[in-house]
């Protein structure tokens, strides 16, 4: 095993995969050549050529609807939207065709194909450049919606991902891509779509995450298991459509109380979803409402306050308190 | 230094057989009589499964649908120029082609009687479904011929819409991409002069919207939709480019809209009974069945032959189709959204089955008004 | 006052507000010789002229975007799109341009547009003529979104959208357009967006709906309140962004137990938001877990499924009754 | 009948002074000398602040930007040709242009550090934010244009854009959109070689961007971007025609970003230093100064002065920049959302105040890094 960064591990999931599987192929705007600009696909062009790696114009709506084709005929398309905003420029692409096709004609075409995009803030990037859009798929039915938090889940789901016979959204936490090292073992790995992990286990209160504000959910964890003398569940979504709900339910019938913590705004976020479901299955177990710790119902702002917009250790940190006195 | 010329470009128009019914046999292609026929056998059977339709929306036992009166010919003149192993993405007027390529007609019917069962067909015919988002399908068909050229297939797509589809930014894009990537394409825009209530020269400002393959650095050609030989003739020889690895080509077929655009549509709202008129005059069929008489292949009789025969097989296919329908299952509605449903997509399914199993069956309170 | 279907009412208010305030401009596929495909511009080019009453080429993004451009310039541009699926199309647009220009610009530019489209299910329809994306925009901040269920208050609330000093989406539930006539005054009404609406009081459950459903609703609760001898209050949303909360959590602290329903898709849908602000702020008064009667997680079928996907007066009864029998 | 030409196109190229300095003077614009001198301060300051932000960059003092070294010309000198009540609807590289049309430096800056107030600007400037998502302001310049020809109000839009936005649909609806109503917009590309890592051969297939216009009825047009006068005359005509209401016009401005896409980019990845140099002899302010000088306008003390003046204006204004960074309030990100807020998004405001009193201040833990 290799200590491996985020980069590195999606690198190797997609250098194995494309080496084992010929029908797989990257695209998107300056990934070959370039590498990408966060280089995870850094060396692919080299090592299979242009004819399974090639740059995109700028083109979104252009990227996910040749995807759609690509994996229509058999294909295993792995594209790239630079940054996860702006695929909104190809919502009706993914939406409305690549997630129905398989719906729309009883199973006689099928769309496997991987869509891969940095996402979130926290990077001091350019406006437009930090949105967390992930609960809008949950509302175009046919998507799966993948969220890896550190890199060893990240290369085991995206071979997942790309074996999935059908879309998958894969977003990649940028704030983690280098900020982080775990061990990588070299040999194949894959890790379920549609599986939360259960990351620490706790009896007092059940902390639901993904993506990069995992960090700051495990620091305040270990804080508020110091300062308030409690144990605390955290768990990992890790894909985010569909929800692992049974895992959820077990653990908040078990503590009592939840915190959901994600950087998106919060109306109709996964947050709300999740409380839904809790609603639903878990109303009479609950000593406290659950509470959310969210992006604010308000555009990401430009970078200088994006510090004052993303949840943050002490707004967790406030929000298990709270949950705790209830 | 003054102004400096850079580059030139022009757009031409190709007719081969006329609105008379006169051929220019310079131009003539050699297609076996066979073919000929099919031709004939396939315009004659959409425009009469059309008129079909029409009655049976009417009774309200299938729901709108888009008709292809008065163009039966451009599609089915450009398809003849595919291959059996090659793609074709039709946009939601090419019956004629269709069924040239093979499509059952309950498939047809079912589409429009609003089950997804009609969207499912034989995988051989390398048809892709029948799309409903303008534009989208373009994306699909540049994908499709990719991944041709990835693996060195040698096979070829072509893909269908409408002139008001050209307005769309995914056009654009399959296009600029088609031509970035000299992907094996052919774009064959049927110009029925409407998309709905707005005229073409409100759609865009271009003299030709054969022209906008310019902008890709491809070529582009008008060609007369209504005449089954020169749509032939130009596919060919942009299928043969394609298949040359020179890349695509966009058609412009321009043909004219006879009906409504939907059976929803009052197309007296936005257009002239005259300018109708001036394009009945050139009736693909009318002329393609000059055509035919002059070279000896058809007569009175052998049009009311197949005509009856045609009635039989539509008959029949509309019987099938009701079949199917009547015994649709509408909680199949989840069992094709992913290859394997997430607990709680099953659990969803079960709350379904629980109220279905009290109201009244799908045949009764929905496929019927 | 003359009764008025959806329709004239809608028609009515444009007619009204074009001729007091010549800002006023429509335009979309179809609305100016057409009159619209539910002819609810009908005659708008006849009364004001193809200058501020025009066709577009079949071009979503293009029409957002223009209309953006046009409030930039300081028109009162009301477009349309055609179906308000084909808004996937235009998602860029909307949610990251139109939306935040105020913002981004520390309100030098404003954008106060309204986007206009037929909504929903349940007349037959083609594929992706059917459907609910409300909950898309809940997670693009900066827009509002209306949709009201009755001539009265469609007209009331189309005006005050028309005067909103910010983008609004505007959605009209088509199962509605024709099927309801209501009294509709001449004289200019102005409902105010944001403030939900209590069509009839009760003690024992809330009801909270929006749209066409509406009528369901209302059918369900009257057999309801016979089978069962309770009372239920029933809540039409009307603005679906912002949420009136204050309504809801004010009814549910009463009732202790609601019922959403709505036809978009369950996960991360508006009930699941208004569950989420109901576990925040009335924990402690539910006697059972908050319902939801909604679209399943799955496309919108083909229209022959169509009866079998809609909420419909057996699923919200049942939906009732398990709420008050928890 | 044979193939039959429909129409015919062609694509110009515009060039009045060349790479040496010299000037076609049967092109040469009448410009007065004082603009002439505007002309050099405007690019010898955008130049300057240019590299004074990479340093600050460097320092952590600014986030990310995009650089405009090398393309100084293109949007300066298509800009002179706009009234003052005309709408400009900049990208991101068009620093000249916005310098000369007046936004304040500190603007600039503020921007770049990550601050919203870094884009309220005057409003009578009637410049349009800067954008980021590529393409998406060739439609709101459509919009402004159509805003300018329904009130009767003669305004001519002017917008820019890259190479690589052509690609995007919104760049064809907006085109598209602009034939069709005959908008006062003039679109100016400006084709820099590259978006990001892809050059402009792999960007589209077409021999120029500039022909792109036929496909929408209108005239396109390739101009040395790096010419000052021949971007001026070409945008005069095209402002020209706009404003008689003869629609819109493409220009293309051929240029090259001599520096990275941006401070986060490493052009080596990509392309080759010879290639680089080739562009650097043709540099704008290079070729500017040689003009300038044959008509006895321009000494070496006269640019010493002017770079000391500007070093002066832009020290004031990183001095500005810093002092409003350093006083913007957190919270003020809810404050321009609505122009109302409603109750829960007023309730969220408290919320994020309650934690931003605890932590450290904006200007340390944040526009630092
Ligand atoms: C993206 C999108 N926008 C709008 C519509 C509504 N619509 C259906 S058909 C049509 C006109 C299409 O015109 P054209 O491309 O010329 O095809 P035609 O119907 O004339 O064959 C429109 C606007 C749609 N289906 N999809
Ligand atoms: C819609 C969208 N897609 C992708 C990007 C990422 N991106 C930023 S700049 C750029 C290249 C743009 O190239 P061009 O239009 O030629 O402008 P240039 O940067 O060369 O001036 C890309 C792809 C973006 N900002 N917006
Ligand atoms: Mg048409
Ligand atoms: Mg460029």
């Amino acid at each position: 095993m290799a200590l491996r960064n985020m980069v590195q591990a999606l690198n190797l999931a997609l250098r194995q995969e494309m080496a084992k599987d010929e029908r797989v192929v990257v695209f998107g705007e300056d990934v070959a050549r370039q590498g990408g600009v966060f280089r995870v696909t850094e060396g692919l062009l080299d090592q299979f050529g242009g004819r399974r790696v090639f740059d995109t114009p700028v083109s979104e709506a252009g990227i996910i609807g040749i995807s759609t084709g690509l994996a229509l005929a058999g294909m295993r398309p792995v594209c790239e939207i630079q940054f996860s905003g702006f695929m909104f420029n190809a919502l009706h692409q993914l939406g409305l065709m690549a997630a129905r096709y398989r719906c729309r004609s009883r199973g006689l075409f099928s769309v496997p194909m991987v869509v891969r995009a940095p996402w979130g803030g926290g990077v001091r990037a350019l406006e437009l450049h930090n949105e967390s859009e992930e609960a809008v798929y949950a509302q175009m039915p046919g998507l799966k919606v993948v969220i890896p938090s550190r890199p060893r889940r990240a290369r085991a789901l995206l071979l997942a991902s790309i074996r999935d016979p059908d879309p998958v959204v894969f977003l990649e936490p940028k704030r983690v891509y280098r900020s982080l090292r775990e061990e990588v073992p070299d040999d194949e790995e894959v890790f379920p779509i549609g599986e939360a992990e259960i990351i620490r286990h706790g009896r007092h209160l059940t902390l639901i995450t993904y993506g990069a504000l995992l960090q700051e959910c495990l620091q305040a964890v270990e804080q508020a298991e110091r300062d308030f003398q409690v144990s605390i569940e955290v768990i990992d979504l890790l894909t985010i459509v569909p929800l692992d709900t049974r895992t959820i339910v077990e653990s908040v019938q078990k503590t009592g109380r939840c915190v959901v913590v994600h950087e998106a705004p919060r109306s109709c976020g996964i947050a709300s979803e999740i409380i839904a479901r809790i609603n639903e299955q878990c109303l009479l177990y609950l000593h406290a409402p659950v509470a959310r710790v969210t992006g604010y119902d308000i555009p990401y702002p430009f970078f200088a306050r994006e510090h004052a917009y993303l949840p943050n250790v002490p707004r967790i940190l406030d929000a298990i308190r709270r949950t705790l006195e209830f | 230094m003054p102004r400096q010329q850079l580059a030139q470009f022009h757009v031409d128009y190709l007719q081969i057989l006329d609105e008379n019914g006169r051929v220019d046999t310079t131009l003539e292609p050699p297609l076996p009589e066979a073919t000929l026929w099919q031709v004939h056998r396939c315009m004659t059977l959409a425009r009469m499964l059309d008129r079909r339709m029409h009655i049976l929306q009417q009774q309200g036992r299938l729901g709108t649908f888009p008709s292809c009166y008065g163009q039966e010919a451009a599609g089915l003149g450009c398809v003849l120029a595919l291959r059996q192993d090659d793609w074709l993405v039709p946009c939601y007027r090419e019956n004629s082609a269709l069924l040239y390529r093979g499509l059952p007609l309950h498939n047809l019917l079912l589409f429009w009687m609003g089950l997804e069962e009609g969207a499912y067909w034989p995988r051989e015919l390398r048809v892709l479904s029948i799309p409903i988002l303008i534009g989208s399908q373009t994306l699909h068909a540049v994908g499709l011929a990719l991944a041709s050229q990835i693996r060195g297939a040698n096979e070829v797509t072509m893909v269908f819409f409408g002139d008001g589809a050209t307005s769309e930014g995914d056009f654009h894009e399959a296009c600029n991409l088609a031509g970035v990537y000299q992907a094996p394409v052919v774009f064959v825009c049927v110009n029925n002069q409407y998309a709905i209530s707005v005229p073409r020269s409100q759609q865009s400002r271009s003299e030709t919207l054969a022209q906008k393959a310019i902008a890709y650095g491809f070529p582009g050609l008008v060609v007369d939709g209504n005449d089954v030989l020169a749509c032939y003739v130009a596919a060919q020889e942009a299928v043969e480019r394609a298949r040359l690895g020179r890349g695509p080509t966009l058609l412009e077929c321009l043909t004219y809209r006879l009906g409504p655009h939907t059976t929803a549509d009052d197309p007296r709202r936005y257009r002239s009974e005259q300018e109708r008129q001036q394009w009945e005059a050139r009736d693909p069929l009318k002329r393609w069945r000059i055509y035919l008489e002059q070279r000896g292949l058809w007569s009175e009789q052998q049009q009311a032959e197949l005509e009856r025969e045609l009635q039989a097989e539509i008959e029949l296919a509309v019987h099938q189709a009701e079949q199917i329908a009547a015994h649709a299952d509408p909680l199949e509605m989840f069992d094709f959204v992913y290859a394997e449903l997430s607990p709680d997509l099953l659990a969803q399914r079960r709350e379904a089955a629980e109220f279905l199993a009290h109201s009244e069956t799908l045949s009764a309170s929905s496929v019927r008004r």
